[in-house]
């Protein structure tokens, strides 16, 4: 059984009851991505364009001719989505200092998945980013190309299986640590870079939240479990994203010019890999000595940002 | 009429659109487009027009970037060059897809490999079919017309499909001389502001880019196509407006002593004026030579083409591109397509030149010509041999 | 798109393929996807409208009384609510 | 028609000449054409420039092989640039050097029209730089005659605005020093 902390008991009154993506979307059954753009639209509100690239969140939600979007939204390409997402800022820009257009404040949105943002998408991602664009982008990052079969992307984690990195007789899966998208998008120098999963949606609402808030570029990533990939219950695609902050897996945390701030979901003490692991098929084949491996990765990596938390201060 | 000054023409390819209102740009630089970028960028940071310039981080976020301006309903502007046109390819279908009237210049320049910076036409090429409407200017007044008439036909309300402007790289870009430019209340009036079909706007959200299955796929295709067959019309009617207020007029395919000629040479961006004076001298010989330039690369002007060639014993089609393995150039390929169910049409050779930013002289045009009329036979119809190549 | 019965001819189609109907997704009803369906015990349900923030559907809504419920139309069976509901107030039940 | 062939190295502004020449030109009711050598020369490397200019439009756009004029901005050229190259035997060559027409007929082994100037000297001290490729259009005007330097006043002041009268007055200079040959 599941004992939610720190969760408001009366979370329903707490965020906008308008649906942005509407039901009948053609995601999988128990598909923590969508749950993520659903709860992403609610923070948003009506007065947002977003730019989607290429992927599940894209095709389940525009089969012409129909879609689900209830917010202004265009899909150009895979890799493009940031680049797309500047050009929608700019040319709203241009059009509302010449008053073409009414004078209204409008967030624009880029979305991708991991593969979208940090493999193919993440030169548009960059430049979008360095230019200083008004713009929040969000990762939904489920560790591998789901979209097109679940194969391995550099966010797919040590360890997993997936069609391009499968376990084998001599093969461990993937061979790679995960890359660090959100202290890439830091070292940008951006205003604003923030973790977060829906497993936590006041959380992850109110980061969302923050990014509208700032003007210039901000960027959320987004962790959200793919039931179908990492083979496991689609009821468990809330269980799997809380394991894995509670494990330390996916910390959660954002850094606000500069000024790292750890969220206050993360538990005092970490829960073992191991137990995130468990459910999910793609961990399966993992040994003991590889799993210690993990273990100790993930204890440093989460202990960097409690000290980045600790001792760096924010710009002036 | 305008007072004609000089100037380079990519300089005045962005001074032109700086004419045009547009709402924002996105432009990478690239040799020899690269002047085009520099100059919008000083147009901009000098407030003579108020537009957002991107300073993107590629072609494809540039090609990027104005599909997403444009789907704002913003007057949007592109230059590229090969490399850079090669790597918008992917975008390009889009962009006419999505029926965004954005316009884009293109300083043709050879494709790699090996790299070569310098002018012919083979990074347009491998874009015929992405659903673009196609115009090659001859000289610099041309690609400063062309690239204004550009928006007004790209925005018209029967048309809403992307425009690119070829521009012969250096021959044309780097060259100073003397142009005219259109008076600004002129233009005001000739290109009104756009009216967009649809916005990405709060006030009326819309889906853009939706995912289309077999079922609806065909359909989508054949109604871009006949967009792009029926923007022909839409073309020749801004062509009269053009006229009418500036003086200048422009037909799909344009004759220089053609009508009475028994063979003619087919010429497709800046050598045009080149090969006339090939044509003045053996017109002076006694030879009834004649030319013909291909304005409206697509839509493909047919029915022009089968008129002036009608006469006609034999046709030079020049091809500043080659067709790898296949049956010629690819604009000799259009123009026997053009020709194959016409019962009276000329014997057609094929001369692929001025590659890589090779030279062609006068006195290139004229051994081409000579060499067809030697050939007496026809043994070289239907064949293509490149012109000048060292063997 | 104008809703017209069969598909549409290409002279229908949208320029661009705009989509012009907000939220016409829910034309579809992804409800046949779904081989269980979450039953509520309202004895149980405390109203804290977990089910509510977590339905990657978004079909499950409160009533006036503040109970929830989910929309059969597209419930595709996924089981996040019953497993997410700490006072176990929905169960999964086989369909048919 | 006349054509003119510049040559420089990369840096020494020839493209610059060659465009103040065709806007000064055009401005002057002229037709007219400046263009680059196309290609990726570099800062220091030998560059050629060309201009053609002539009472009516200017049809041909193809590269220039046997040029009226040759004039030369750099003098370190001859020897490494065969700077005569399909000039025409009546065509006529300017150097930027101190040294008499003479002695420049007689490095090249060549009999035709020559003309010299000391555009670097007058450079430096009309306007402190070394850089001749404004004061050697006085002297091509001089030789050629197509048009006074009065003509290019609007031209170098849109291009230099504050520093535009030194050029001028190095021009003037240039067009007043040149020595011919017989």
């Amino acid at each position: 059984m599941n004992i939610v902390e720190n969760f408001d008991l009366y979370a329903p009154r707490l965020i906008n009851k308008k649906e942005l993506l509407s039901a009948g979307h053609r995601a999988c059954q128990g598909c923590g991505e969508v749950l993520g753009v659903r709860l992403m639209c609610k923070a948003l509100g009506e007065n947002t364009v977003i730019a989607s690239a290429t992927g599940c969140m894209e095709i389940v939600t525009s089969m012409f001719p129909t879609t689900a979007w209830e917010v202004p939204w265009i899909h150009v390409a895979f890799e493009n989505a940031a680049a797309v997402a500047s050009g929608v800022e700019a040319g709203l820009k241009g059009l509302r200092k010449k008053g073409k257009i009414d004078d209204r404040y409008i967030k624009v949105v880029g979305m991708a998945g991991d593969g979208g943002t940090m493999d193919i998408g993440m030169q548009a991602l960059s430049g979008a980013m360095e230019r200083g664009h008004d713009m929040l982008f969000v990762c939904f990052d489920n560790e591998a190309y789901m979209n097109t079969g679940i194969q391995r992307s550099s966010g797919t984690p040590m360890g997993a299986s997936t069609t391009t990195a499968p376990a084998g007789k001599v093969s461990s899966g993937q061979k790679t640590w995960k890359k660090n998208m959100a202290e890439i998008i830091v070292a940008h120098g951006v205003p604003y870079v923030a973790t977060a999963c829906p497993s936590y949606p006041l959380d992850f609402i109110r980061k969302v939240e923050k990014a509208k808030s700032i003007k210039g570029p901000s960027y959320i990533h987004c962790f959200t479990v793919c039931p179908t990939g990492w083979r496991c219950g689609s009821h468990l695609a809330i269980a799997m994203g809380r394991l894995a902050v509670e494990s330390g897996v996916f910390p959660l945390y954002e850094v606000e010019n500069g000024k790292y701030k750890v969220s206050s979901e993360m538990p005092k003490k970490l829960k073992p890999v191991k137990d995130y692991f468990k459910a999910q098929g793609r961990f399966r084949h993992l040994g003991e000595a590889e799993i210690q491996k993990i273990q100790k990765k993930v204890e440093n990596e989460y202990q960097k940002i409690l000290d980045k938390a600790k001792y760096l201060k924010a710009w002036d | 009429m305008a007072k004609r000054i000089g100037m380079e023409v990519a300089v005045a390819v962005a001074e032109a659109v700086g004419q045009c209102d547009i709402d924002m740009a996105a432009v990478y630089p690239i040799t020899p487009q690269s002047h085009i970028a520099e100059h919008l960028s000083d147009l901009v940071a000098d407030g003579k027009i108020n537009a957002e310039f991107v300073t993107v981080e590629s072609e494809h976020s540039a090609m990027s970037a104005v599909i997403g301006a444009s789907g704002t309903g913003a007057r949007v502007y592109t230059a590229t060059s090969s490399q850079g046109l090669m790597l918008m390819h992917e975008l390009l279908p889009i962009a006419s897809g999505m029926r965004l009237p954005i316009v884009m210049g293109i300083a043709n320049r050879a494709v790699s490999g090996p790299l070569n910076i310098l002018n012919d036409h083979s990074d347009i090429m491998p874009q015929r079919d992405s659903g673009w409407i196609s115009l090659f200017a001859e000289n610099g007044q041309e690609a400063i017309d062309l690239s204004i008439q550009a928006f007004k036909i790209a925005e018209h309300k029967d048309v809403q499909l992307p425009v690119c402007v070829n521009i012969d790289g250096f021959q044309l870009t780097h060259m100073v001389e003397p142009l005219e430019f259109p008076d600004q209340e002129l233009v005001n009036k000739f290109l009104p502001t756009r009216v967009p079909y649809a916005t990405l706007h709060p006030a009326k959200p819309v889906t853009m880019g939706a995912f289309s299955m077999s079922d609806y796929f065909t359909e989508i295709m054949k109604a871009k196509d006949e967009a792009l067959k029926n923007s022909k019309k839409v073309i020749l009617e801004v062509w009269d407006e053009w006229a009418k207020m500036f003086g200048r007029s422009y037909k799909p395919v344009e004759t220089y002593k053609a009508e009475d000629a028994d063979i003619l040479m087919l010429t497709m961006g800046s050598m045009g004026e080149t090969a006339e004076m090939a044509i003045d001298g053996l017109r002076a010989k006694g030879v009834k030579a004649g030319l013909i330039k291909l304005r409206l690369w697509r839509p493909f002007p047919f029915a022009e083409i089968k008129a002036v060639v009608k006469n006609a014993k034999k046709l030079i089609v020049t091809d500043r591109a080659v067709s790898f393995g296949g049956p010629g150039g690819p604009v000799f390929s259009e123009i026997k397509s053009a020709l194959y169910a016409e019962i009276q049409r000329p014997a057609i050779y094929n001369y692929i030149i001025g590659l890589g930013g090779r030279d062609v002289t006068v006195p290139d045009f004229v051994h081409m010509f000579e060499k067809v009329i030697a050939d007496k036979a026809n043994k070289a119809v239907d064949t293509y041999e490149f012109w000048g190549v060292r063997e | 798109m104008t809703k017209r019965k069969g598909l549409a001819t290409w002279q229908e189609i949208t320029t661009g393929c705009v989509v012009f109907d907000p939220g016409s997704a829910s034309e579809y009803h992804t409800g046949s996807w779904r081989a269980q369906r979450p039953v509520w015990d309202n004895q149980k349900c405390i109203k804290c409208g977990i089910c509510y923030i977590f339905c990657p559907e978004g079909c499950v809504q409160q009533s006036e009384d503040g109970f929830f419920q989910a929309n059969m139309d597209y419930c595709k069976g996924c089981g996040i609510c019953a497993h997410e509901c700490w006072p176990r107030a929905i169960a999964m039940v086989e369909e048919g | 028609m006349i054509e003119v062939r510049w040559h420089g190295r990369g840096g020494q502004g020839a493209v610059t000449s060659v465009e103040l020449l065709a806007v000064a030109a055009i401005s002057a009711g002229k037709y007219a054409q400046g263009f680059p050598s196309f290609g990726p020369e570099r800062r220091g490397a030998p560059v050629a420039a060309f201009s053609r200019i002539d009472e009516k439009k200017i049809k041909v756009r193809s590269g220039i092989y046997e040029p009226d004029v040759v004039i030369v901005l750099d003098a370190s050229l001859i020897g490494l640039v065969n700077v005569i190259d399909g000039l025409k035997p009546e065509g006529k060559l300017i150097v930027n050097t101190p040294k008499t027409p003479e002695e420049i007929k007689k490095e090249l082994n060549f009999s035709g029209f020559v003309a010299t100037v000391d555009g670097t000297g007058i450079a430096r001290k009309a306007m402190g730089v070394p850089i001749a490729n404004t004061t050697m259009i006085g002297a091509l005007l001089k030789v050629i005659g197509v048009m006074g330097l009065e003509e290019m006043k609007e031209a170098v002041e849109h291009r230099f605005g504050r520093i535009a009268q030194k050029n001028l007055n190095a021009m003037k200079r240039a067009y007043e020093e040149i020595k011919t040959s017989n």
